[in-house]
């Protein structure tokens, strides 16, 4: 239940020999002989896992969508199906679930047939904390995280994902990464370097 | 021929630098000075041949006495005392015709001197012994009570420095933000 | 429940006249009036409650003008003398009793002023300046009242109701953009030029000024940007030499308004915040907020299974990932420059687990209110399993080269002794108050999730000097590997399909897993998680909305640190790298 | 007066040699550092500039010197110079008494490789070596900041602290030697046929303490300590000029310190020495260049060695490294001295 | 090359004696007063070494090594001083010291 810490004192044939030191120095150069653990990063990179929070997409209208849900939720919100363009139903639900909801600045647009398409999605990532309430919100599985991370830019400009860039973003990701199975990471051969001392068994990637 | 140029520039170095001592205002400047000096004063013992005291005077004047004054010197705020004029002026002037006095004494004395010098006994075992030897076995037969009053003396310098360098430990009470 | 029960204070009922005692089923507590409470606190102190955990204040100004609010605060039972509508704010004082494993609360009333407790708790005159700087509560008495987080010359009080959330556009601040290349930005990066007003140098300088008297001759400004600060705290040393004769701490320079924020947050969306309070162990910060709007649903028993050990074997990792960084730097500021990247080896590992678990390294946010985000991936126990088998044996070879080490134990052994009183006094928690000696865990006092289940030990030190800290928090990373070990054994049994998030069996609370439209109704309730530092405790007082109406947030290294003052008189400041490091102050925390 | 003339070019020669290699080697040390630290820390260190990263030191160089020379306003300018100066003059000059190899003939020359065989050389490798503090303070004063002060004070503690334990430290040797001059301390071990650190190792201990500390590396580095006082006394150092003194401390001073070291205990350029069996070189293959390499081989080992305690071990406090300086070291070595000098006499000679 | 006369050393020693005299009369510092008669000292010492030299003697030498000793603990004691009475009085420069008493 309580475990108390306790560490003996160094005796004096340890003191006069060095031998605390010897241990450590043992230590370090064991470690000094071993392969290198690290990734090389501009050169090297890790793919992110397929659950990884990074920038956002709009995935696009091309047969996957979940349903019945998707049929519901344009019926209800009288959206046009457009193959090949955003799956965004206008419902506003990840702007009420978001703790920042001035990021996100979402319109509907009419065309002919009178029905609605999403004509403005513009999120600000500026301050945007990547928690992902937004997703979990979206009803239609349109709205999700990829795996891009090198987020850096010039200007505050290019902090803005406007409706382009998120369906850009959205195809990217079905064509690479859509059909993985939902693994902790995918790129066991990357990992490997860091992992090599663990000896860790995957279960195989079913294709 | 060397042997002058090299005693001479020495000297000149050392005399510059002692010029310096006395003229600088700011005591950081005046102990770069003393430093020089102390350097091309090892110089001249170089040059006549008291490789011992050379290096001792590198050793323990150069670093360990003058890093004394340096220590001291960077602790101690001088802001205060920068802003002042270091020097007495009218009794520098006024002092002048002792030191010149002192010279013409000096100068008289060492005439004297010379004339009444006796020869070098140790000439023939310095060239075959060694400088360092010789001072040695001198040192420690000849001076042997001299160099323990000397030791002694060091030794109730230190303990007399710790003792007034001391300081009593201030308390306070016990505040905290 | 670890909460007093009401036959505890029999005899301080006849006492105090005035003394109202309430037991709810998420606490008790003991109404006082103003006059009598310092004479209270002093009784209910030698009673055993010599802990001291949190306070702070809660302004009531909305309550009164809502009714609705206010009949259902009043229903609840949560105002002390609620006939009292003069009386602006409700003070509360959380105590514990570390022998008998009980916690009370004392509410008082007041109207801006309040006597001062920092004779009874030193850790009171942390709280009452971070009181005075919030809500302005003129504390009687108080020896140095100086703002704790806002600079000295700022005009408001930002916690009080009427302070908006936006604040007051008062202060021209062009955006960078602005400047630097003239662009007129529009749409969503319009930002709004107007704000509060910033500290300028003059209001810092003020600022550093009032502190305590002067007392030596250098006054050393250490941080607030220091590589032995471990973020942006700013201290002042006067030194003597190089012995430190006095230290004051200025905080701030991080400070968020996390507690205002909250105000205006869903219970769930408040969540993100959490993560960026300690942000070492975010998962613990949000499994204990988690867990405390759980226990003020009153809905912790129905939480599954399945999700409760998720939680608790993600936070166990979580707890060895912030040792991890603690024990690294710790070395580092000591000297030993390679543990450092051993230790970040080790806790590379714990990043690629939590990043192919949860999504993120950092920020989290993978608890939700009822259960878990998502479920455990494919081959995760494998790599955590993987993970535990192999760590022991790292962490023994850090240990040969520091544990015995001479040159570690000179600086650790006998450096920043804290005794069992001091620890009560300064209301320490967490492997501080484990090092002097005092088992105080809340996994074991008050238990979450999945942690009544699990078996475990609470590492306790003797002497409780820095040396006894780094023991405890080296035996706690071992107990923790135990603790994900029972997790993963127990995870591997459980059917794949399991639930992950909870179903209410009567809909009578709709919970989902963005946590849209979560409304609790009124009631409050201080509820703590162990973390890596300390304990980190929310109060929470709900008026039956979807926002909280208040939130005090316990950070334990607020607390923590408010001892390092008293350690560093008469040390050198090589200590105060050791001593910092080993009370492991986290910033996001201390300021929120 | 030809002879004077040959001397004069000869001198000039080996002084060239000596600078070139002695900065030129410091510079490249520091691609060493980064890659011992790197292999112990399980990184691969500096691997784009160059193959593994061999250009990398010519980088940092490039990158020092280009960088913006900075100066605190109310700093002393022509001090915060000469500390420069005073560092870098000393550090190298003690390079003139180390010998780095037997007599050897070239064209008829009598050529022994090092600068000046002086009687006292040992005396004044402390002399120069410990003229460090005067930089060190004085770049701590200069620079009119409370950081570089405390650091400066600290780095001038230590080292008139271990000045005194380590000149205590070298008499043991000196004593089994007669001599003060290196040159002829290496050839009495040669004569001898036994390396003093048989015979001395407390006084090797003594030392390498010492060296340790004089050069700040760990456990000594308090003096710039990053935890506590950033870079300590170079603070306020910017660009080449900041990395000047890490060069002088860490790389030319503990190289110079080791080649004492291996000149005092380790037999200067012998090959490996076993007690009662002699010298064995497995290096005679290299003719008349293998006493060269193995006084290069021996220094690289300490060096290494001391790289390896540099990225193990914690630092000590101040006070701390005092006390060990006047409780346990200085104690040691006095004993080790007396000792020696009551033993030598009667056993040695 | 013949050996440097005996009056050289003793022209070196004169000039600089006679500067550390006037430093130690002129210098208002407390600290540069005593550096003044550090000196003073070295050119006492140049005198007895060169006069070694000169005459083939090492008595000289040995008295130079005596008076670099005597020195280091004048030195030391003479800091003390200096530093007491700054800590005491704040004071930096001679005349404002006018009594014994610390």
């Amino acid at each position: 239940m309580v475990k108390k810490v306790f560490e003996k004192p160094l005796s004096w044939i340890e003191r006069i020999l060095f031998i605390d030191f010897i241990k450590g120095l043992s230590v370090t150069i064991r470690h000094a002989f071993s392969k290198t653990i690290t990734t090389h990063y501009p050169y090297e990179k890790l793919t992110p896992p397929k659950r990884f929070r990074g920038f956002f997409g709009h995935k696009v209208i091309n047969g996957t969508e979940p349903q019945p849900g998707f049929n519901e939720w344009t019926e209800r919100m009288k959206i046009e199906v457009i193959p090949g363009k955003s799956r965004c139903v206008v419902c506003y639900l990840c702007k009420k679930a978001c703790p920042v909801p001035q990021l996100f600045e979402i319109d509907g647009k009419k065309v002919e047939s009178g029905k609605k398409v999403v004509g403005v999605f513009n999120m600000n990532l500026m301050l945007c904390t990547f928690c992902g309430f937004c997703v979990d919100a979206c009803p239609v599985d349109c709205l999700f995280q990829s795996d891009i991370h090198e987020t850096a830019s010039y200007t505050r400009k290019d902090a803005i994902l406007d409706l382009e860039t998120l369906e850009r973003v959205g195809k990217d990701w079905q064509r690479r990464r859509d059909n993985e199975p939902d693994r902790i990471w995918i790129d066991d051969r990357q990992r490997e370097r860091l992992w090599y001392e663990n000896d860790v068994r995957l279960p195989e990637v079913k294709k | 021929m060397i042997k002058w140029v090299i005693f001479l520039s020495f000297s000149l170095w050392a005399i510059i630098s002692g010029v310096g001592v006395v003229l600088f205002s700011n005591p950081v400047y005046v102990i770069l000075w003393l430093l020089s000096a102390l350097i091309s004063i090892a110089g001249i013992f170089f040059v006549a041949g008291a490789e011992l005291v050379g290096a001792l005077q590198l050793l323990i004047y150069a670093v360990a006495i003058a890093v004394f004054y340096v220590l001291v010197l960077t602790a101690v705020p001088w802001e205060k005392a920068l802003k002042k004029d270091t020097h007495f002026r009218t009794s520098g002037i006024l002092s002048l015709p002792v030191v010149l006095l002192l010279y013409v004494e000096m100068a008289l004395v060492f005439i004297l001197g010379i004339a009444a010098s006796p020869e070098g006994k140790f000439r023939e075992a310095i060239k075959k012994l060694g400088n360092t030897e010789v001072i040695g076995s001198v040192l420690f037969s000849k001076y042997f009570f001299a160099f323990e009053v000397v030791s002694l003396v060091l030794l109730v310098g230190m303990i007399g420095a710790v003792i007034i360098g001391r300081k009593e430990k201030q308390t306070y009470e016990n505040d905290t933000p | 429940m670890p909460w007093a029960k009401g036959e505890d204070f029999g005899d301080l009922k006849q006492r105090f006249k005035n003394l109202n005692i309430v037991e709810l089923d998420t606490e008790t507590s003991l109404h006082i009036d103003k006059e009598n409470l310092i004479p209270l606190l002093e009784a209910v102190k030698e009673k055993g409650f010599k802990l001291f955990l949190d306070h702070s204040v809660v302004d009531l100004k909305d309550v009164f003008e809502k009714d609705k609010d206010y009949r259902a605060v009043a229903k609840a039972n949560l105002l002390a003398f609620p006939e009292d509508k003069l009386s602006r704010y409700q003070a509360f004082y959380i105590l514990y009793n570390v022998e008998e494993r009980k916690r009370v609360i004392v509410k008082t009333r007041t109207d801006g002023k309040l006597p001062t407790i920092e004779k009874l708790w030193f850790a009171g005159k942390w709280a009452e300046r971070e009181a005075y700087d919030m809500f302005g509560i003129e504390y009687e008495g108080h020896e140095n009242l100086a703002r704790a987080f806002m600079w000295e010359t700022y005009p408001y009080y930002p916690l009080r109701k009427d302070f908006p959330l936006e604040g007051f556009p008062e202060q021209d601040l062009p955006s960078l953009n602005d400047v630097i290349l003239g662009d007129k930005l529009e749409g969503t990066m319009n930002y709004n030029p107007k704000h509060t007003i910033v500290p300028t140098l003059e209001d810092l300088e003020i600022t550093e000024k009032r502190r305590l008297k002067k007392k030596a001759q250098i006054v050393l400004n250490w941080g607030p940007l220091h590589p032995g600060t471990h973020g942006t705290m700013w201290f002042l040393f006067d030194l003597e030499g190089e012995r430190i004769v006095q230290t004051d701490v200025i905080l701030g320079q991080l400070h968020r308004g996390v507690e205002k924020l909250a105000e205006h947050e869903q219970y769930n969306q408040f969540l993100v915040y959490t993560d960026r309070m300690d942000y070492l162990s975010a998962l613990c910060s949000n499994q204990a907020w988690v867990v405390a709007v759980e226990r003020l649903l009153g809905i912790h028993q129905l939480v599954p299974e399945k999700a409760k050990y998720i939680r608790t074997m993600m936070s166990e990792l979580q707890r060895i990932n912030s040792h991890l960084l603690w024990l690294g730097t710790y070395a580092l500021d000591l000297g030993a420059l390679t543990i450092f990247l051993y230790a970040f080896k080790e806790r590379e590992k714990i990043m690629d687990i939590l990043e192919g678990i949860t999504g993120a390294r950092l920020t989290i946010s993978y608890p939700r209110v009822g259960g878990v985000r998502m479920d455990l991936p494919e081959g995760a126990l494998e790599v955590i399993k993987a993970f535990i088998d192999r760590f022991p044996r790292e962490l023994g070879d850090w240990e040969r080269i520091l544990s015995r080490n001479r040159i570690w134990l000179r600086r650790n052994k006998g450096v920043g002794h804290i005794s069992r009183e001091d620890a009560y006094f300064y209301g320490l928690t967490g492997p501080v108050i484990r090092g002097s000696g005092i088992a105080y865990d809340i996994r074991k006092v008050e238990p979450y999730d999945a942690y009544p289940e699990v078996e475990f030990d609470i590492p306790v030190g003797e002497v409780g000097d820095c040396y006894d800290r780094y023991l405890v928090r080296v035996e706690e990373m071992k107990q923790s590997i135990g603790i994900i070990r029972q997790c993963v054994e127990k995870l591997e049994k459980m059917p794949k399909d399991a639930p992950f998030m909870m179903e209410s069996p009567d809909k009578k609370i709709k919970i989902t897993l963005d946590g849209l439209g979560l409304k609790v109704p009124a009631g409050d309730i201080y509820s703590s998680g162990e973390n890596p530092r300390g304990e980190l405790g929310f109060y929470i007082m709900s008026v039956g909305a979807f926002k909280p109406y208040r939130v005090k947030i316990r950070p334990p290294s607020y607390y923590n640190l408010s001892i390092y003052p008293h350690l560093m008189k008469d040390r050198v400041i090589a200590d105060a790298v050791t001593v910092l490091a080993s009370i492991d102050p986290v910033v996001g925390e201390t300021d929120r | 007066m030809e002879s004077v003339i040959a001397g004069l070019i000869i001198a000039v020669i080996k002084i060239l040699v000596i600078l070139g290699v002695v900065l030129g080697v410091g510079a490249y040390l520091t691609l060493v550092e980064r890659k011992v630290a790197a292999h112990i820390q399980r990184r691969p260190g500096p691997m784009v500039v160059g193959w593994h990263g061999l250009l990398q030191p010519l980088a940092d160089g490039l990158k020092l010197m280009t960088k913006e020379d900075l100066f605190p306003r109310y700093g002393n300018r022509v001090l915060y110079n000469l500390a420069l100066i005073m560092a870098l003059v000393p550090a190298t000059l003690v390079f003139a008494v180390i010998p780095f190899g037997p007599e050897f003939e070239l064209f008829g020359y009598k050529i022994k490789p090092i600068l000046t065989d002086v009687n006292v050389g040992l005396l004044l490798v402390f002399g120069l070596g410990s003229l460090a503090v005067y930089a060190i303070a004085l770049a701590g004063w200069a620079s009119n900041s409370k950081y570089p002060l405390i650091g400066s004070m600290r780095k001038a503690g230590i080292i008139v602290s271990y000045e005194v334990a380590i000149t205590f430290a070298v008499m043991g040797p000196l004593i089994l030697a007669g001599t003060l001059s290196t040159y002829n301390i290496v050839e009495a071990q040669i004569e001898q046929k036994l390396w003093y650190v048989w015979l001395q190792p407390v006084a090797f201990v003594v030392f390498m303490f010492s060296l340790l500390a004089e050069t700040g590396r760990v456990p000594f580095d308090i003096q710039e300590a990053e935890a506590e006082l950033v870079t300590g006394f170079t603070v306020e150092y910017g660009g080449m000029k900041f990395g000047l003194f890490p060069l002088v401390e860490w790389y030319v001073e503990v190289l110079s310190l080791s080649a004492i070291a291996v000149v005092l205990f380790l037999g200067g350029w012998s090959p490996i020495n076993i007690p009662f069996i002699g010298f064995i070189d497995p290096l005679f293959f290299l003719g008349p260049l293998s006493p060269f390499v193995w006084f290069i081989l021996k220094v690289t080992a300490l060096f290494l060695f001391i790289l390896w305690l540099h990225w193990t071990l914690p630092r000590y406090r101040i006070d701390q490294i005092t006390e060990i300086a006047w409780k346990v070291m200085l104690p040691l070595a006095l004993f080790n001295l007396v000792f020696t000098a009551i033993i030598a006499p009667v056993v040695w000679r | 090359m013949k050996t440097i006369p005996l009056e050289a050393y003793f022209a070196v020693s004169m000039i600089l004696f006679g500067l550390g005299m006037l430093g130690m009369i002129v210098r208002r510092n407390l600290v540069t007063v005593l550096m003044s008669l550090e000196l003073s000292l070295n050119a006492v010492n140049i005198a007895f070494v060169g006069a070694d030299a000169y005459m083939g003697l090492v008595e000289g030498q040995i008295f130079a090594l005596f008076i670099i000793a005597l020195a280091a603990s004048e030195a030391a004691v003479g800091l003390g001083i200096i530093i007491s009475i700054f800590r005491y009085r704040q004071v930096e420069s001679t005349d404002e010291i006018t009594d014994m008493r610390g």
